[in-house]
């Protein structure tokens, strides 16, 4: 059961990291406020199921949907903000959205929102139910991801990463895909969210704090932007860390930002990273097993 | 062969700065324009105006008959012209045959529904190496853009016009920066371009090159035209003359 | 054909990273029974009493935040957790059985919360387990400990869906409702305040007082004259204290917040030079309160559970040992933990150490003296009912003022 | 009351001014939003704490805590931070995150040598509060407002009446055509994480006395508000730094005071923050020549 909960949770951060990469990762835009998204669709759940009453089953795509929306709107501000300016806007975000959490009772206020475990065909779902649940979201994010990566909406995101102008310059419309990248990560952060409350049982508004946006980010980053394998490396390593390092918790944060700096300093494309060194020793042992292809987009 | 692009009255400012002043101009189907004039004339700033990247102060660009000022640019991509940067814009971190591919599909970005869309068929990636071919690239299909060197990368600028299937392309300076046998290779595609009855129009700054390629020559400084006609009485002009020697010696 | 090749590896990966999560776990049923049968079997083998058999530790679970930002009350209640554990293995521990504490840090994070939770449950052998954690976190255990069947006692977690998890989930602090209530009483029957003004911070704890406060004094006659909210981090009290002075005047401030809050809002109204009478909570209840108040404490007024003053000598003698051991005097967070490590070794004392016996007994307990005071029972909430202590700073240490022992106001109200 | 507020406002903004301004001198020049410049804050709060209680010499405590992490500053810069940037093809969030890393684990380090619990400075000042009128300053408050002054007033010296300062802002202006004016930009860098982390230390220190308190987490709501302020002032530029961090706290303070808890002080300069940028996406301040 330890390791199915842990897991679970290890899973939730795996769709995070996975769903942010299409926004930082493919379409290039940073993005620091992701629990925000995360925030709104475990919200919208949990006000669905516990006010209106509402299955949860249903309640996810509600949660998938209303997170989109307020993807899309910040990917609208995107498109008038850039770099720098648009990484903090979206910090701005997510502090005004968990201010909203907090202090309107009509999401529970600062006491929170107390859920029911759901059931599943009269099941009471355990967490190796939620575990299946994540298990099966990760399947449809990485498939749709490996889709993507294969389709003109992923070589738009890749032009856009690259070079606004000269993505123009040959016909894509940089701000309706920006806005779509934004929406399509987001959105997918808001699905987690719903399954994440009802597996918690209980949400209140620091779980969606900034400093959850920044350990997504990290889990992104750590593992290799813009690939697939990095977020699910990065989320397993990151996401188990707290548990992994339990027997000197005393240290463990300083082990954790420790890994941060030293692998940015000497390894900042990640660990599974283009060209990272775990990666070129894979090639070396395996030549032609992970031969480039074409359409493979890289961070 | 009727008019395809047309300039009128067009103006940019940007603040005091007038990098294009009441400018007028005329490109016929099939016909090579070439634009010379100092640095700072204004040249890229007509480009990026009639490309959609800038909007203009005043004035229109008339596209076969349509205003096309002000239009975004992916719109104006989308109507047929195509455009190299000065200073190249390649798709850094993909292979030099996805910056094609991703050009190929000009008519593809179409939101949502080209998540559903296979951007590599098989026709679409010949037709890039095709093209590549073309342009003298195919060694470095798999390179990825940031690992070739600058002279490669303007050849990709024209590879990645081509590839949009352009009515007219413009390019901007597509020889600065390469050696004496890269530009005559530049020159003999854009021989071939014309001869294929590819409407042109070529920023050079390098005078003899635009005046081999050029049907017509306009003649740009401080955002006006100074001169138009055909190279030879370019050549001769006294105010081109004047202009030039000003500054640069590339007349000579 | 290696467009394909790669996603499938790509997709092979993912399975297989998915997978092996999975396998790790569904190992662990096989070890599972192992692990929870002795647990389940053991008070059954130990309990008749006289058989001496190699002597196993009885094992508690105990979590806090010992990192992050609540991390010095984190190391408050570990210390008195510790403390609690040593002194009963110096005594000779439970019937001859020493007593083992797995301890746990949760950052104060619920995620960590919920493995911690899991981990005592499953695999760490527990019989009870204590939280000396915050709402958040003790909120999401609960549950976990309630489908397990281990009792869980909570230290100060004020949140009421902590114990309405279930019957083997208890209280050791009352509620803020009571201390809320208690408040009201200390305000407008002690104080005879009459307007009164509100600053709170905004959490589960501040809030709860707040409005528990309200609840009393507003039909007692009393005025709210003024309400006011910040967040947990917030050191900037200028503003508030500026209206209150220049404004609202109120003859009362009541404060829901914590020590470092309570310590900036009386040195602004020093700075300010406002006069006025302060009633804080159990929140302030922390020798960090003087250090960083110094003077400006003075006169300051608190609800909280621990009499310093208590001439019970089991009270005096935590104090004493705390202070010695650790270097520092102990609060409140600190002396309800280890309340409630005593009322698990009493339970565990009569019973032995099967979860619904103890459950049991602690239920029934009445009259049980504790450094906070005496637990007169558990209230059908599971929260504790004992007098409410109200003391005063008086020459930079906490005094006995007065003691409410009234049921009507420390019963907790059914929900 | 209202007079009373303003002055409140203004006095908690130059705090915020100072936090923000070495988080901005580290961005003029190595265009990095420095998180961790919130972790020298607490370092240096703490060095200053130490001086303090070893030598009750607050100005000591002062020039200690700023060149001490100063210091650290100059080496994170070099060790950490220079070749970093100084990779090729590095995307913009590596150093941000570098910076995540390096705060948390000064924040931990910090909890580990002197523990979680608050630490005092327990100043006296020997002088009286100030009343003019119905407004009134505090002996804290004069004194803060007093060495902040000195501060900006050192900082604008630097900047702008030494060379050292004319190679700052050259390089602050463009890297690439500073270096080809002989600009040595290695010294630029050094110089902005001196300053930067300089200031981060007075900064800390400085709150350290005003709150009385200093404990290992106290960088975390600066961590991110100064970045708040820092893009509010335009993103590199002090002088805007200067005039966000004042908007910011007034607007915090007049918020507080006359709309009382209609939304939490911390995100109140992300609101302001976020109607500025609608409405001028360059920031409050903008930068010249850029």
């Amino acid at each position: 059961m330890y390791l199915t909960v842990v897991s679970v949770n290890i899973g939730i951060f795996i769709l995070l990291a996975l769903s942010l990469n299409i926004i930082t990762g493919y379409a290039g835009q940073p993005a620091l406020g992701h629990a925000a998204f995360f925030g709104i669709g475990a919200y919208t759940s949990a006000i669905l199921t516990t006010s209106y009453g509402m299955n949860f089953w249903l309640s996810i795509p509600f949660a998938f949907i209303m997170a989109g929306i307020m993807g899309g709107f910040l990917g609208l501000i995107s498109i008038r903000m850039r770099d720098d300016f648009l990484a903090i806007t979206s910090i701005g975000i997510n502090f005004v959205v968990v201010a909203i959490f907090q202090y309107s009772d009509f999401f529970g206020g600062s006491l929170g929102i107390s859920l029911k475990r759901p059931y599943f065909f009269g099941m009471k779902v355990t967490a190796t139910g939620y575990l299946i649940l994540i298990g099966l979201m990760i399947l449809g994010t990485v498939l749709l991801i490996l889709k993507m990566k294969r389709s003109w909406f992923g070589l738009a995101l890749s032009s856009i990463r690259n070079d606004e102008t000269a993505a123009a310059s040959f016909g894509i419309d940089v701000n309706r895909y920006k806005v779509l990248a934004f929406t399509l990560g987001t959105a997918i952060a808001g699905m987690t969210g719903a399954v994440y409350a009802h597996h918690m049982t209980f949400i209140y508004s620091s779980d969606f704090a900034f400093i959850v946006s920044i350990s997504i980010l990290s889990m992104v980053v750590i593992g290799g932007i813009g690939t697939i394998r990095g977020p699910i490396f990065g989320a397993i390593l990151l996401g188990a860390a707290p548990e992994l390092f339990r027997f000197f918790a005393d240290y463990r944060m300083i082990v954790y930002g420790g890994l941060l700096v030293f692998m940015m300093r000497f390894q900042s494309q990640g660990f599974l990273g283009y060209d990272s060194v775990l990666v070129r020793a894979f090639k070396k042992l395996f030549p032609g097993g992970l031969k480039k292809k074409e359409g493979e987009i890289i961070g | 062969m009727g008019e395809l692009l047309r300039v009128e009255g067009l103006s940019k400012h940007f603040g005091g700065l007038k990098a294009i002043n009441g400018l007028d101009l005329t490109l016929e189907e099939g016909e090579t324009l070439g634009i010379i004039g100092p640095n700072g004339a204004g040249k890229t700033t007509l480009f990026n105006v009639i490309c959609g990247v800038l909007k203009p102060t005043a004035g229109k660009v008339v596209l076969d008959g349509e205003e096309i000022q002000g239009l975004p640019s992916y719109k104006i991509a989308h109507r047929g012209v195509a455009r190299t940067f000065q200073i190249s814009k390649p798709l850094k971190d993909i292979s030099i045959v996805d910056n094609v591919v991703a050009s190929l599909g000009i008519h593809e970005y179409t939101g949502i529904r080209s998540l559903l869309r296979n951007s590599h068929k098989r026709e679409t990636v010949d037709k890039a190496l095709e093209i590549l071919e073309r342009t003298g690239l195919l060694e470095f299909k798999d390179k990825l853009a940031r690992e070739v060197s600058l002279g490669y990368l303007r050849r990709l600028e024209i590879a990645r016009a081509l590839a949009t299937n352009p009515r007219l392309i413009m390019l901007d300076e597509p020889c600065a920066g390469l050696s004496n046998f890269a530009i005559n290779e530049v020159i003999d595609l854009v021989m071939q371009l014309k001869s294929e009855g590819k409407s042109i129009v070529l920023i050079e700054h390098n005078l003899p090159i635009s005046m081999k390629v050029s049907d017509r020559i306009t003649v740009l400084n401080y955002g006006q035209k100074i001169a138009e006609g055909i190279p030879e009485d370019i050549r001769n002009n006294p105010q081109v003359i004047e202009a030039y020697l000003g500054e640069d010696d590339d007349i000579a | 054909m290696k467009n394909k090749r790669y996603g499938i590896f790509t997709l092979l990966l993912v399975l297989a990273l998915v997978f092996s999560l999975t396998a790790c776990a569904s190992e662990q049923p096989a070890e599972e029974p192992p692990a929870e049968e002795p647990q389940a079997e053991e008070p059954q083998a130990e309990e008749p009493p006289a058989e001496e058999e190699p002597k196993e530790p009885i094992r508690i679970g105990f979590f806090a935040p010992l990192t992050g930002p609540a991390a010095a009350d984190g190391l408050s209640t570990s210390n008195s957790a510790e403390l609690a554990v040593e002194i009963i293995n110096e005594s000779g521990g439970i019937d001859g059985r020493p007593v083992e504490l797995v301890s746990y840090d949760d950052g104060l994070d619920t995620k960590q919360a919920v493995s911690i939770a899991q981990r005592l449950t499953t695999r760490d052998d527990v019989v009870a387990v204590v939280s000396g954690s915050y709402s958040g976190p003790t909120r999401v255990a609960a549950p976990i400990f309630q489908d397990a069947g281990i009792p869980m006692i909570s230290g100060y977690a004020i949140h009421p869906d902590v114990t309405d998890s279930g019957d083997f989930i208890f209280s050791q602090s009352f509620p803020g409702q009571v201390q809320g209530k208690a408040g009201g009483v200390v305000a407008v029957d002690m104080l005879d305040a009459k307007r009164i003004s509100i600053i709170a911070v905004d959490i589960d704890f501040g809030k709860t007082l707040a409005a528990a406060f309200k609840d009393y004094v507003v039909p007692k006659g009393a005025e709210i004259v003024s309400e006011d909210y910040f967040g947990m981090g917030d050191s900037e009290f200028a503003p508030i204290v500026t209206k209150l002075k220049d404004e609202i005047k109120p003859d009362l401030i009541y404060m829901a917040n914590y020590y470092g809050h309570g310590a900036e809002i009386v040195r602004q109204l020093k700075s300010q030079g406002f006069d006025v009478q302060v009633l804080g909570t159990e929140g302030i209840d922390s020798y960090q309160f003087f250090e960083i108040a110094g003077e400006d404490a003075e006169g300051v007024m608190i609800t909280t559970n621990m009499n310093r003053d208590s001439e019970d000598q089991a009270t005096q003698e935590y104090i004493k040992t705390y202070t010695e051991k650790f270097g520092i005097v102990p609060d409140m967070v600190g002396a309800s933990v280890y309340d409630a490590f005593q009322v698990l070794f009493k339970a565990i004392g009569e019973v032995g150490t099967d979860p619904e016996l103890i459950r049991d007994t602690i239920k029934d307990l009445k009259g049980f003296k504790t450094v906070t005071g005496e637990l007169i029972e558990y209230a059908p909430t599971r929260e504790a009912i004992k007098p409410v202590q109200i003391q005063i700073i008086e020459d930079g240490a906490y005094h006995y003022y007065e003691e409410i022992d009234d049921l009507e106001i420390i019963t907790p109200e059914p929900r | 009351m209202l007079s009373q507020q303003i002055v409140n406002g203004i006095m908690i903004g130059s705090v915020y001014a100072l936090t923000a301004m070495g988080a901005t001198l580290i961005y003029g020049i190595l265009r990095i939003l420095d998180i961790a410049n919130a972790g020298a804050y607490a370092v240096g709060a703490y060095a200053g704490w130490y001086m303090y209680s070893v030598t009750e010499n607050i100005l000591l405590a002062f020039v200690f805590a700023m060149l001490f992490t100063g210091i650290i500053g100059v080496l994170v810069q070099k060790f950490i931070y220079f070749p970093i940037i100084s990779k090729p093809n590095v995307i913009a969030i590596v150093p941000l995150i570098t910076s995540v890393g390096l705060f948390t684990l000064t924040g931990d380090m910090l909890r580990l040598i002197f523990g979680p619990n608050v630490k005092n400075m327990n100043m006296t000042f020997k002088i009286n509060a100030v009343e003019i009128g119905n407004v009134r300053i505090s002996a804290e408050w004069i004194f803060i407002v007093l060495l902040t002054a000195t501060l900006f007033f050192v900082l604008w010296f630097i900047l702008n009446k030494t060379k050292l300062g004319l190679a700052w802002r050259a390089t602050a202006a463009d890297t690439e055509i500073a270096k080809t004016m002989g600009v040595n930009v290695h010294i630029s860098m050094a110089l902005s994480y001196v300053l930067g982390y300089g200031f981060a230390a007075a900064a800390g220190t400085m709150v350290g006395v005003l709150y009385n308190s200093i404990y290992p987490t106290m960088g975390d709501i600066p961590s991110y508000k100064m970045l708040a302020i820092i893009v509010l002032g335009g993103l590199g530029n002090p002088l805007g730094t200067v005039v966000a961090g004042i908007v910011i706290g007034l607007s915090e303070t007049l918020v507080s005071a006359y709309f009382g808890s209609i939304m939490p002080r911390d995100v109140i300069a992300f609101v302001v923050l976020i109607i500025v940028l609608l409405v001028k996406p360059s920031g409050l301040v903008t930068r010249k020549n850029t």
